[in-house]
């Protein structure tokens, strides 16, 4: 199998870097290659190390709760910028306090990810998934 | 930059703050002199300091929430709420996210969001945007004393206005409110956005107003050995103080081992008396805060009721003069204000029940205090070392050194080379110093603790010890085990 | 009618059982080599006796509720519910209170009334009424092994069918299923009735069947010297192990203050021990159990939560093999389901958070445990004088002097003339000894105790101390303070 | 004030004794002679009490959930008795498990009861009522 590249990051000015650490750590550990942009990252950031790396999946994390005005547009800047159905992962703590799930995965994949994971997603899931969505 | 540990001068300070008051259209509705009277008007029982020093005297501990959403008139609601329902004793003002990185353009897009679509769009209160007079329409409509909460690198306009707003205390400091919170903001710049949040509260103490002052005790809240967090709350105390600060709260998050927690709270409080002491700012006033367990919680509610309890009852053993209350909604998202009652009324009645009981002089506690009590002097004589005796200066370079060393902080000018883990009690021990400069002697303690835990788990001290440490209070668990260890 | 504590002739037993099986139509369904027979069929892991060892063994403390409904269905369906959702280790059948009084008519209209309404219309499930292969279908339909725990002075026929039903220990004693359970129940009578229980399960025992027995600690629930209940637990230990029980759970009820619990604890296994071995049972295997605040609990369910996670916490750090646990609900009323699960997950949180921490070697409780030691021997010495050896006729002996006295118990064999009260650090003490044998030294130390109190609290010693202290939990203090007292 | 004579006690199989002893201790307290007879007590023993004593009021408690199978009847026992209207109180925790107290109270007063009493009713409120209900 060949090695794949994620690009992770904790978007907007969230500072939550523990999950963050942990996601490159266990990627990394799963045989995946990761360019990690740490917390507080913009979509613009974001967007350029995928063109940069020509990677395969971003993982976008918002623990803070305004992760539905932060991530609003990425999806358009990416088709933009040309990476074309890259998959786009989100997962973390998205909105301000306990919603119906189903009804926060809903406005996510409106705004054009392809997948949005609700709190407490285990890190099993994520490799599980993102060895899914890089397949071939 | 040159940053030294010296109180601000008038000159100085008062340049600064022309700037400063320029930053929001907010901030020409500050007047300093209006402040203070108004300040002086705030009857005794609703302020801060004065609650806190009688807690101190009667040996209780009395609880606050975290608390802030996006609309005022709500946010009175919601804090009227939590004294009436909850039986807060003190409250909070949470700042929201956009507010804390100065990006006050996007707290104003969250505010009118809010105001549409009738959801809380921010994750606190954006107290800066509304001004002067809303802040004193909330804080004169409770009956207790309220305090800004927030993880603002640079809050002086922040300041300016939630002092001239009626708020009795401020949260946060150049260590505490940057490491854990930002990336790419310097320690110098901090330090001194801070030392002008403190030479004003000096301003409002010579005029007569006691403010009270709490560094973030907890950092990134994430297996923070205690002599490191207890390390920084000293400098801040004493760089505080000597901005002219007389009123500080120092403070502490559970590590989950009792009697590391008692003896985090001993040490603390007796370590900041005495550098505080030593720097001869033997009036300044020092209480004590303890908080829940800071870390990833449980998403099951009950299970996040079992941690708050017993996070109210550390607090409370440990004779701290407050405690922050988590909720049971705290893995999920910011709580409802039922949530909010829910988490205060189950730490209330441990605060209450528990009162009588102390462990602070228990033999187990008295040997960890000593211990916690040498790693700081081992820390806090190397940063005087590093500053020539400035510890503003020390600071600075002892980051700069990994002397001072956070664990999971997000911030490019922490080392990030100290490594913690939790030993065989679930006390969190270091399991790889970096350049902490703790002793032979105390680096020999940790590694032998941290030995007998993986002697008994069979396997090496490594990295995955932490990750599974960092999964374990929400797995149920305070030490995380490999699989099939019990 | 001649009470000793002597094995129990086979002659004697069997002809007894022989009415007792007729007192209710299933009696006639019990076959004791049948039962045998069942009985080692049930796998090891669904065994209550293997599990307890197991966790004696690790050092963990197992978790598990009360429950019981009308209905079989329902009965089972909470139990599972209780075993998925709420992750106990342990489960009940708690019986209702006419089947305790031995009113099976009653319990019948009960089970009917039930059917009708389609509401549970008793306090716990009729198992007597339902008979043995109910009760199999209860206990095979579960992962986890069930204890019947009832309050039934006189258990016979539940017993038999209860064995002969599948459950795997059983909870009860001549005095702890009387004195706070009953108002005319003689103590010889009640003794004599729970010989014969323990001697049917002393026949399964030597027929290769190991059944758990477990005295109720508590008792009345309700400030109950520590000193007092661990009498009792070891007497009715002896009793039990006599009848050729191999395998006995001694209880305790949570008091509050954490040292006196962990001492409480720790005293009651070791004296247990002792006095198992000067009888020769050195064979007998021993665990204990901690219950989770017994007394009145808030009307408020995060305050509840609050008191039954400090509950698990002492629990724990009394290294108790297992935790009776409570609920959300207990001040109102029988839990719903999912009231019984929000009670099991905060004492799991618990129990596997603070494992690895014990305060079983804190001198403080060695001291505590010293006295409350002494307190035992003082009392038992007393009762194997007045029985001249023999600890049955001593225990009818010294309830009738007083020298065993329960506080707020309704039976009228009981004295009711020692008083308890809380010292100022929230321990219970004797206000006033009534006829308790204890040494003059003791003595003192009780008062010195409480005068302290009073000096703190400016009032004298009195019946209304003891009044408050009865409602401070619910009130959410322990100590019952008058108005104004901090 | 003329001494008001109360009778107390717990119906049933109920062996809950401590309200009981410590309400019998505060109605003595304020003022009140106290007939108590402790717990498991029979309707009959109430009405024989309340005969002998010529007393004002009756106060049932029952704590152990079977409070809605052991009351019934009480009031036609009284009246048949020659207990004319006496003041009929029942507190504690009547039923079995949480129930909205409006409907559990409303049982109770087609029962016939002068006053039912949810969970964690006062010693202050139960003294102040039974001071109105015995007043001439
Ligand atoms: C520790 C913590 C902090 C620390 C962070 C230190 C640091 N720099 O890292 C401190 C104290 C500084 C902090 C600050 C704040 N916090 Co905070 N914090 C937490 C807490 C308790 C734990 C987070 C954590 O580390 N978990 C452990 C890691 C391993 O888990 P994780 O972060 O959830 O990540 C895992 C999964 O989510 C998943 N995942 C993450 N991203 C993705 C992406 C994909 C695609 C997938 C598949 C999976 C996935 O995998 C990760 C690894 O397992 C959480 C609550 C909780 N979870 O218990 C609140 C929480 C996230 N914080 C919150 C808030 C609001 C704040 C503050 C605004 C302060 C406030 N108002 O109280 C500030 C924000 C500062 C900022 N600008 O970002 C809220 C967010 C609310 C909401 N969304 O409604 C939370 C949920 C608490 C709450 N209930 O109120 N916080
Ligand atoms: C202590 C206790 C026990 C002790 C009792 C010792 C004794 N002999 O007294 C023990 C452990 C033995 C026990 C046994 C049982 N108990 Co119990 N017990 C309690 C507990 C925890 C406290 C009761 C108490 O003493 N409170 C303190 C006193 C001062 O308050 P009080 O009794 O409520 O009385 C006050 C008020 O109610 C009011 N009041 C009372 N009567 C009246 C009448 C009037 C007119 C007025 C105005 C006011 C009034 O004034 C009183 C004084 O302030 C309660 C739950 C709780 N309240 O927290 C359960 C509780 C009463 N028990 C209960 C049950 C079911 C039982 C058992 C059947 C066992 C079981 N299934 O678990 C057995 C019953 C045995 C029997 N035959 O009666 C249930 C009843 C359930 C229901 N109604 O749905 C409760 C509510 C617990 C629960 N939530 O499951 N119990």
């Amino acid at each position: 199998m060949e090695t794949k590249t994620i690009i992770t990051g904790v978007i907007g000015a969230d500072a939550h870097a523990v999950g963050n650490k942990i996601i490159a750590f266990a990627l990394e550990d799963a045989g995946f290659k990761v360019v990690n942009l740490g917390v507080m990252v913009s979509q613009e950031e974001y967007i350029d190390a995928a063109l940069e790396t020509n990677a395969d999946a971003i993982v976008v994390s918002s623990l803070y709760g305004h992760g539905e005005i932060d991530c609003n547009g990425l999806r358009q800047k990416c088709e933009e910028a040309g990476l074309k159905n890259i998959p786009l992962l989100v997962g973390g703590n998205l909105v301000v306090g306990k919603q119906d799930f189903a009804e926060v995965e809903k406005r996510f994949m409106e705004m054009g990810f392809t997948k949005a994971y609700p709190p407490g997603t285990s890190l099993e899931t994520t490799i599980a998934d993102l060895k899914a969505f890089t397949e071939n | 930059m040159e940053i030294k540990n010296q109180k601000l001068s008038n000159d100085d300070f008062f340049a600064e703050r022309k700037e400063v008051l320029q930053q929001w259209p907010t901030g020409k509705d500050v007047d300093f002199d209006e402040a203070v009277a108004y300040q002086k008007s705030i009857p005794a029982k609703k302020r801060f300091g004065v609650k806190l020093e009688q807690a101190v005297k009667d040996g209780t501990t009395l609880i606050q929430p975290r608390a802030g959403v996006a609309l005022y008139k709500e946010h009175i609601e919601l804090l009227k709420y939590l004294e009436d329902e909850g039986e807060a004793d003190l409250l909070p003002t949470t700042i929201d996210s956009y507010t804390r990185l100065n990006r006050y353009k996007e707290a104003q897009v969250g505010i009118d969001k809010s105001f549409e679509t009738g959801r809380s769009m921010l994750n606190g209160f954006p107290a800066l945007n509304y001004g002067v007079h809303i802040c004193r329409e909330v804080t004169s409509a409770l009956k207790s004393p309220v305090q800004v909460r927030h993880g603002t690198p640079d809050a002086r306009l922040l300041t300016e206005i939630s002092i001239a707003g009626g708020f009795t205390s401020y949260e946060g400091g150049g260590i505490s409110y940057n490491i854990p919170y930002s990336k790419n903001f310097s320690i110098e710049h901090t330090i001194a956005h801070w030392q002008y949040t403190d030479r004003l509260i000096g301003l409002y103490e010579e005029a007569g107003v006691s403010i009270n002052r709490e560094p973030f005790g907890p950092l990134t809240g994430t297996l923070v050995p205690p002599c490191i967090s207890n390390a920084v709350a000293v400098i801040e105390a004493v760089l505080a103080a000597t901005q002219g600060v007389k009123d500080v709260t120092v403070g502490y998050g559970q590590c989950g081992n009792l009697i590391q927690d008692v003896a985090a709270i001993r040490s603390l409080e007796s370590m900041t008396r005495k550098y505080l002491d030593q720097f001869s700012f033997t009036d300044v006033r020092i209480s004590t805060v303890f908080h829940q367990w800071m870390g990833g919680f449980p998403q099951d509610e009950s299970k996040s009721f079992g941690v708050i309890s017993w996070g109210a009852a550390a607090a409370v053993l440990a004779k701290a003069t407050k405690v922050i209350v988590k909720t049971p909604h705290e893995a999920v998202g910011i709580p409802t204000k039922e949530a909010n009652a829910a988490g205060l009324k189950a730490s209330k009645q441990l605060a209450s029940m528990l009162q009588q009981q102390s462990f602070c002089d228990m033999p187990a506690v008295i040997a960890e205090a000593e211990i916690i009590m040498a790693e700081m002097t081992c820390i806090l004589n190397k940063v005087e070392e590093l500053g020539k005796g400035d510890w503003a200066k020390g600071t600075v370079l002892a980051f700069e050194a990994g002397v001072l060393d956070i664990p999971f902080a997000p911030s490019k000018y922490n080392a990030g080379k100290m490594m913690p883990a939790r030993d065989n009690n679930g006390a969190i021990r270091i399991l790889s110093c970096g350049n902490i400069p703790l002793s032979n002697e105390l680096v020999l303690f940790h590694k032998q603790k941290l030995d007998e835990r993986a002697a008994y788990e069979n396997r090496a001290v490594s990295f995955q010890m932490v990750v599974d440490d960092v999964y374990a209070i929400g797995k149920g668990f305070l030490v995380g085990r490999p699989n099939g260890v019990k």
